[in-house]
């Protein structure tokens, strides 16, 4: 695949994940080009968060020839259009993180309702007597949020001993979810457990702090920031958590699928790719490899991608 | 002698970026390139007409874009589902358009803070229709936004259409003439015995209207909408008006122009991924690109100035 | 003159229509002062970015300072980036903070004044720019800020929230400036009638610059707190001031028109937008009821608002 | 109050004798506490030309007002042609020039017939307009240079009260039947304004009525068939014109003494006070004196003006002492803050010497206001009421004080005295000789050629430059009329 070329089209560029999804494109993609797996691999990023621009960025691409488009997308179905034009060129499509619905796609897919589903086990594996929950989520009409927050709601259903007495959308920011908390906590009873949606920990534990309750078991998103309250509380009094989100790192991962798909491998349509999860126990190791103010993170060689798409045949 | 040229300098700036884009992507210069490069600018341009009646009576309205995506919300839904409960809301909401200019006028209320309110209400109301992604266009939109006209694509034979339509309108009919003057002297028209209240609720309506088939033909190019879809249409239909030529106060607007705005905006981004800059600087470049273009037309200006 | 006439007086209102029923369903008087304290930290920071928007809307139609959210993250980012967590770099590293917004409004006068664009645009292309220099220079790295800048932040002196003192302070600043000084009245001026001012001999380029300047300044010191505050800076974390700055000025009751401005509102419409996000979280409706329910609350309030004014 | 009755129950029957195109019966319009009509009777038939005059602030705007529809009165009724209710006086063909000008600048010229002629639609009717304003504008001011095509944001002021006027007269799916001109001639030069009279006469004379409101006596006397005088809202005199002289008419107005242009010549230290402007057009003026720009309307007067202006005060800062101060003529364009009181209009551009700290010592600013309210004459109760409740002629007599209560030593006026009436015109005359007196400098462009002869020096105008310049005696209004037409009249 030598003279191939391949490119990621990516919606959003305002965040450290993305930030660190980038800058693992670059470097695994870098090399890729030095050793002549590849011909160019360009990531290009709309300035603003939206399905329309990201469309007419995927139809440039289009234009411009690529053989392959790995995409992180704003939005699983307002794509559609594009993709299949891109498909319809004979260009390879391949989804990840944000995936589209589109039949001749390639999925790289997170389960994100077992990540919403999985935080309440963890609480309820903590706190078997239950208790009040507070939720945070994202941004309200996107897929990602919505499907978070179904499995955090299939979950509480799973284990009635909890509860959700407050919901609030925290835009995935950082300063919008501490003020969200900051302004229903005055609201709530006693609150054991809060449910996040990824990197919002942090700003939920100063709210909290900062209204002098007790600290409830807060679900952590694999950012530095988060990591290090946590070292700290774990030293200073044992608290225990645990932490998840996905890894920036799974756009290298596509970036071998679509490999794949140019040599002529056989690959299905739907792979899936585990979540980051975070132990008490592996926390130190975590922290000692995030970088600062970063996120945790892992990239993919091209054996990973091998073994993860022979798992999925 | 004493005509407007206010034209010359939107035709001359979206020649001028053409020209750029067949240069650095020749293969962009086919009918197939030519309808990649600008369907998606229909409903933008669509959107940049919406805007455009609202700043002709000197107002701005910052609901254009959550007022696209509710559209679109209820095009890939209702429009779909119950064809006759679609278009029962669509028609409601031109008319809560228009409701809100003669709200606004009788009551003298800020525009600019009625529709920000409007925003979060279109906004609100989206996201109660589609809580996630989804929904897909009625099969008559999508065969309308996707049919290939012979020799000259889709894109453009609509940005021409929308064009002359609203020329004719606005700067032609007579109707267009009285509202064009309620933007230039609202006092003169009211003192001449109009009901400017019920102008302006036409203006609205209009814009409501153009509004709704903005929506309509997103989704129909997309596929499907969520509640966030066009939230960005709202700075690039004031842009969009803007480049073409118009002002924000008295009533100074093209409707020619500000399609060609639309289609310059459009252009403009295509034009920055074609020279694959570093992603550091993508989203700095479209603020330079949008700099370099006004800049343009400031030269122009300029040389029409010594000439 | 009645105290309801006063155009401010509705924001006010709203506010506490808006605080009772959030602080009814919390836990005793603790949790409403709970409240109180929360809605004036997070409002503090809606004033110091809606005083600077203030100042350019009065300028007069066509004036608005989107690049706020960008300045905000760029100052942010430098600054922390500056500082680097270290201890006793606090003086510097505002420093840095309104020396990038000084920077960042320059550029927009620059944009402004020498292309000729409408400002709205202007400050919109100004905001591409200065958000991907933050990309550029830190990458969206969280550095922390240094201890004491923190404790400060999130600090109270007298149980009174040090950044609603800060913003209140600068309130009382920008009310003398708007309602006694030569500033204000040229500002009024050129918001009416920019050309006869600068006829009646107004420096309208000056008061321009000056204005474009404070708003950026306002916007970089909100975004140097605010990281501050949340431990650090982030590349989206100015985003929802943009829209925020806007409303508080106008649901504050300043006439959009130009000419006419009003501080003690942006306060008033700074608790209140708190606020209201507050109650519909608190009482568990959706985002969907959550954002219709502002829109209207905020048309009702300058409906109300203009109905009494005119009524005067 | 009979009139009034049969107002009441002449709803029902048949329209009154004479059939008066309007008819005015103990009408008052109260703003507030101001009365600006108190108790107004009048009748106006065909073919007559009815002349209105009073001081500023006597309530002719407001009568025109009432008259278009525009205003209701608060007590008395107005009936048109036997019609009433709202867009009577519409179907009636009353027709309204307004002091302010009121067109829509963003719209063409033809364009603008489409705003009072409500019938004006349908296919082919920008042909229509066109053509109706084409052929009334080449009757009312043959020669003139408007296309009805341009855009009127493009015309001069002159050429935008032209193109008003002619859209007055012009036909339409209602003929004009009275056509009401409020100070239509305030922006227009002798010459022009001598075509619009005779337009007048014509139209009167084919069996059209005209209301004429002018502060230039000379041309009320010369049009009109019939004089009116208010004052302070009452109608105080009522004559046929040849009844009235220019010194009765005066009087009847309340004012008294000194209107007789009393041309007080420079005195001795004009003439050899140091040069103090000098502009690449030509324009020389000295300490001390005042000089006048004179030509045809739309000469380049108001354009050197500015250029002079804007080149010696910058924008970039302000200082105490002004090089120069600006007097505007077309007040809403270039003069007024619109939000603001009285007060604040006048002292803004002396903001800087009142100033303690940056901050505005109000006390001094009140006091400042007061003392030129009353030395200039504003009619207003209290210099904190809104400027636009200030008459025409009032809010001008503002921005005069605005300008002569700095301390520059150059002042610019753009045809400042449009709208003020005569006896304010001699006392702001008389000060202004009283400050040149004291070393400023006057630059005064007039539309009135009477004014220029005030000056100590004049330059003529033509096409954007100096045809001529005057000095002293020479200074005649033949003189200046014939450097306004004549090229080869170079300098004397
Ligand atoms: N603004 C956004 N728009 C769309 N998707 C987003 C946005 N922010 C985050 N995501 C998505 O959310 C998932 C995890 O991101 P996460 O919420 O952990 O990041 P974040 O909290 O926004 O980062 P940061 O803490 O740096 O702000 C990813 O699938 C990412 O693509
Ligand atoms: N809207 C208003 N509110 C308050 N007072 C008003 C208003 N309009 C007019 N007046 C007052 O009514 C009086 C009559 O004003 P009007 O404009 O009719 O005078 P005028 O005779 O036309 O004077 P001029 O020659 O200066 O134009 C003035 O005292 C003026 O201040
Ligand atoms: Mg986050
Ligand atoms: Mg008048």
């Amino acid at each position: 695949t030598s003279d191939k070329r391949i490119a990621l089209s990516n919606n959003y560029a305002g965040n450290s994940w993305r930030q660190a999804m980038l800058q693992s494109w670059d470097k695994v993609t870098k090399q890729a080009v030095a050793d002549g797996v590849v011909a160019a691999a360009d990531a290009f990023t709309t300035a603003e968060n939206q399905a329309t621009e990201q469309a007419a960025q995927i139809q440039n691409m289009i234009l411009e020839g690529y053989d392959a488009i790995v995409l992180n997308a704003a939005s699983p179905t307002a794509l559609n259009g594009a993709v299949k034009e891109a498909c319809d060129a004979g260009i390879v499509v391949v989804s990840f993180d944000g995936i589209v619905t589109e039949p001749c796609a390639y999925r790289i897919a997170v389960d994100f309702k077992e990540m919403g589903r999985m935080q309440v086990e963890y609480l309820a594996g903590r706190l078997p007597e239950g208790g009040n929950l507070l939720e945070i989520r994202g941004l309200a009409g996107v897929f990602v949020d919505d499907e978070i927050s179904a499995g955090i709601h299939a979950g509480v259903e799973q284990f009635p001993q909890f509860k959700i007495v407050g919901s609030v959308h925290g835009d995935w920011a950082q300063d919008v979810a501490q003020k969200a908390v900051a302004g229903i906590l005055p609201s709530l009873p006693d609150i054991v457990g809060v449910v996040t949606q990824g990197g919002d920990g942090y700003g939920a534990a100063q709210a909290i702090a900062a209204a002098g309750r007790e600290m409830p078991i807060i679900i952590m998103g694999n950012r530095q920031d988060e990591l290090k309250w946590w070292k700290e509380a774990r030293d200073a009094n044992g608290y225990e958590t645990v932490s998840v989100s996905i890894a920036p790192g799974v756009s290298t991962l596509a970036f071998w699928v679509a490999q794949q798909v140019l040599d002529g491998q056989k690959v299905p349509q739907d792979l899936t790719v585990p979540f980051l999860q975070i132990n008490q126990a592996d926390l130190d190791a975590a922290l000692a490899t995030t970088p600062e103010g970063g996120v945790a993170n892992v990239e993919y060689t091209l054996e990973d991608a091998k073994k993860v798409i022979a798992g999925a045949m | 002698m004493r005509r407007d040229p206010r034209i010359l300098l939107p035709v001359l700036s979206l020649a001028l970026l053409l020209a750029a884009v067949f240069w650095v992507q020749p293969r962009a210069m086919s009918y197939f390139g030519i309808n990649l490069l600008f369907n998606l600018a229909v409903p933008i341009a669509l959107a940049t007409i919406a805007q455009m009646f609202i700043i002709m009576v000197e107002d701005v309205d910052l609901s254009t874009g959550t007022f696209v995506s509710f559209v679109a919300c209820v095009t890939a839904t209702f429009l779909v589902e119950t064809p006759l409960l679609g278009s029962a809301i669509l028609v409601g909401a031109i008319l809560v358009y228009a409701a809100l200019g003669a709200l606004i006028h009788a009551r003298q209320l800020p525009a600019i803070v009625v529709t920000l309110g409007m925003s979060f209400v279109w906004g609100g109301l989206a996201v109660l229709i589609l809580p996630a992604p989804g929904g897909a266009p009625p099969d008559w939109i999508r065969w309308l936004m996707t049919s290939k006209p012979p020799l000259v694509p889709m894109a453009i034979v609509a940005s021409v259409l929308i064009a002359a339509v609203t020329h004719l309108l606005v700067m032609r009919s007579a109707f267009g003439t009285l509202l064009r003057g309620v933007g230039g002297n609202a006092r003169s028209v009211a003192r001449a015995g109009w009901n400017v209240t019920w102008l302006k609720a036409a203006a609205y309506g209009l814009a409501g209207l153009f509004g709704v088939l903005a929506g309509m033909s997103l989704v129909g190019l997309t596929t499907s909408a969520d509640a966030n879809i066009a939230l960005r249409y709202t700075l690039l239909a004031i842009a969009g008006v803007i480049l073409g030529g118009g002002e924000f106060t008295g009533g100074r607007v093209s409707p020619v122009g500000a399609v060609i705005g639309a289609l310059t905006l459009t252009l403009a981004g295509s034009f920055l991924s074609f020279l694959k800059l570093s992603p550091d600087w993508q989203i700095g470049a479209q603020g330079a690109i949008l700099i370099l273009v006004l800049a343009a037309r400031l030269i122009l200006r300029r040389g029409r100035a010594a000439a | 003159m009645t105290l309801l006439s006063k155009p401010w007086i509705w924001a006010y209102l709203a506010a506490a229509l808006t605080f009772v029923p959030t602080a009814m369903l919390s836990q005793g008087v603790g949790g409403a002062w709970e409240l109180v304290l929360a809605a004036l930290t997070f409002a503090a920071f809606s004033v110091l970015v809606g005083l600077g928007q203030m100042l350019v809307i009065t300028m007069g139609p066509g004036n608005i300072d989107l690049s706020i959210p960008a300045t905000m993250t760029l100052a942010g980012t430098l600054s922390l980036k500056y500082m680097d967590g270290a201890a006793g770099t606090g003086a510097a590293g505002l420093a840095v903070a309104l020396a990038v917004g000084l920077a960042c409004g320059a550029g927009n006068y620059l944009l402004i004044r020498l292309l000729r664009i409408p400002p709205i645009i202007a400050t919109l292309a100004a905001s591409f720019l200065y958000q991907s220099l933050a990309i550029w220079s830190n990458r969206g790295l969280r550095i922390k800020p240094p201890a004491w800048l923190a404790d400060f932040a999130t600090g109270a002196a007298l149980g009174v929230p040090n950044v609603a003192v800060v913003a209140g302070l600068l309130a009382v600043l920008f009310w003398v400036l708007l309602e006694r000084s030569v500033y204000g009245r040229w500002l009024s001026a050129i918001g009416q009638n920019q050309r006869a001012a600068r006829l009646a001999g107004v420096p309208v380029d000056l008061v321009r610059m000056a204005t474009y300047l404070i708003s950026a300044v306002m916007a970089a010191l909100c975004g140097f707190l605010l990281s501050c505050f949340s431990g650090g800076a982030a590349l989206n974390m100015g985003a929802e001031y943009l829209l925020i700055s806007i409303a508080v000025v106008v649901i504050g009751g300043s006439s959009i028109a130009g000419g006419n401005s009003n501080v003690p509102g942006i306060w008033g419409a700074s608790l209140f937008l708190f606020l209201i996000v507050s109650m519909l979280n608190s009482y568990g409706l959706g985002a969907g009821v959550r954002l219709i329910m502002t829109g209207v609350i905020i048309i009702a309030i300058v409906a109300v608002a203009s109905g009494s004014r005119r009524a005067s | 109050m009979g009139e009034a009755v049969s107002a009441q129950s002449g709803v029902a029957g048949p329209p009154p004798a004479a059939a008066a195109l309007v008819e005015l019966a103990a009408v008052r319009k109260h703003f507030g506490a101001v009365r600006a009509l108190d108790g107004v009777s009048l009748a106006i038939r065909p073919g007559e030309c009815l002349g209105l005059v009073g001081h500023n602030g006597a309530g002719k705007s407001t009568l025109v007002s009432l008259l278009n529809g525009g205003l209701e009165p608060t007590e008395g009724t107005i009936r048109f042609a036997g019609l009433e209710g709202p867009g009577a006086a519409r179907r009636a063909g009353v027709r309204t020039v307004f002091q302010e000008l009121s067109l829509c600048p963003n719209l063409t010229v033809a364009e603008n017939l489409r705003i009072p002629d409500h019938d004006l639609a349908g296919p082919g009717w920008r042909r229509r307009a066109r053509a109706a304003v084409r052929e009334s504008l080449a009757q009312v001011f043959p020669g003139h240079r408007i296309d009805p095509d341009d855009t009127v944001a493009d015309l001069t002021l002159a050429e935008r009260q032209m193109a008003e006027i002619a859209i007055g007269f012009a036909s339409g799916t209602i003929p004009a039947r009275l056509v009401i001109l409020d100070e239509p001639t305030s922006s227009l030069d002798a010459a022009i304004a001598e075509q619009l009279l005779a337009h007048i006469r014509r139209f009167c004379a084919r069996g059209g009525a005209v209301i004429f409101i002018s502060h230039l006596l000379g041309e009320v006397l010369s049009v009109a068939s019939r004089i009116v005088v208010m004052r302070d809202g009452l109608i105080t005199d009522e004559r046929p014109a040849g009844a009235f002289t220019r010194q009765g008419l005066v009087a009847a107005m309340g004012h008294v003494g000194s209107v007789a242009v009393a041309a007080v010549r420079p005195g001795p230290q004009a003439a050899s006070g140091e040069v103090t402007v000098e502009t690449p057009e030509g324009i020389r003026a000295r300490r001390g004196e005042v000089v006048g720009l004179a030509g045809l309307a739309g000469h380049g007067q108001a354009e050197a003006l500015k250029r002079l202006y804007l080149g010696r005060v910058s924008g970039w800062q302000a200082s105490r002492t002004p090089a120069a101060v600006f007097v505007a003529g077309d007040r809403v364009r270039d003069g007024l803050m619109p939000l603001w009181s009285v007060r604040r209009n006048l002292t803004l551009s002396r903001l800087v010497a009142l100033a303690r700290a940056g901050l505005v010592d109000r006390a001094a600013e009140r006091s400042l206001a007061e003392d030129w309210r009353s030395r200039i004459g504003i009619r207003t109760a209290d210099t904190a009421d809104p400027i636009l409740s200030l008459s025409g002629g009032n809010q001008q007599k503002v921005l005069f004080a605005r300008a002569l209560a700095t301390d520059a030593p150059l002042v610019v006026m753009d045809d400042p005295m449009r709208g003020v009436d005569v006896g304010t015109k001699a006392e702001v005359h008389a000060m202004i000789r009283a400050e040149a007196g004291r070393g400023r400098t006057f630059l005064w462009y007039s539309t009135e050629t009477e004014e220029t002869c005030l000056c100590d020096r004049v330059f003529v105008f033509r096409n954007g430059r100096i045809s001529a310049e005057l000095t002293g005696a020479e200074i005649t209004e033949e003189r200046i009329l014939e450097a306004s037409f004549e090229m080869k009249e170079v300098r004397p």
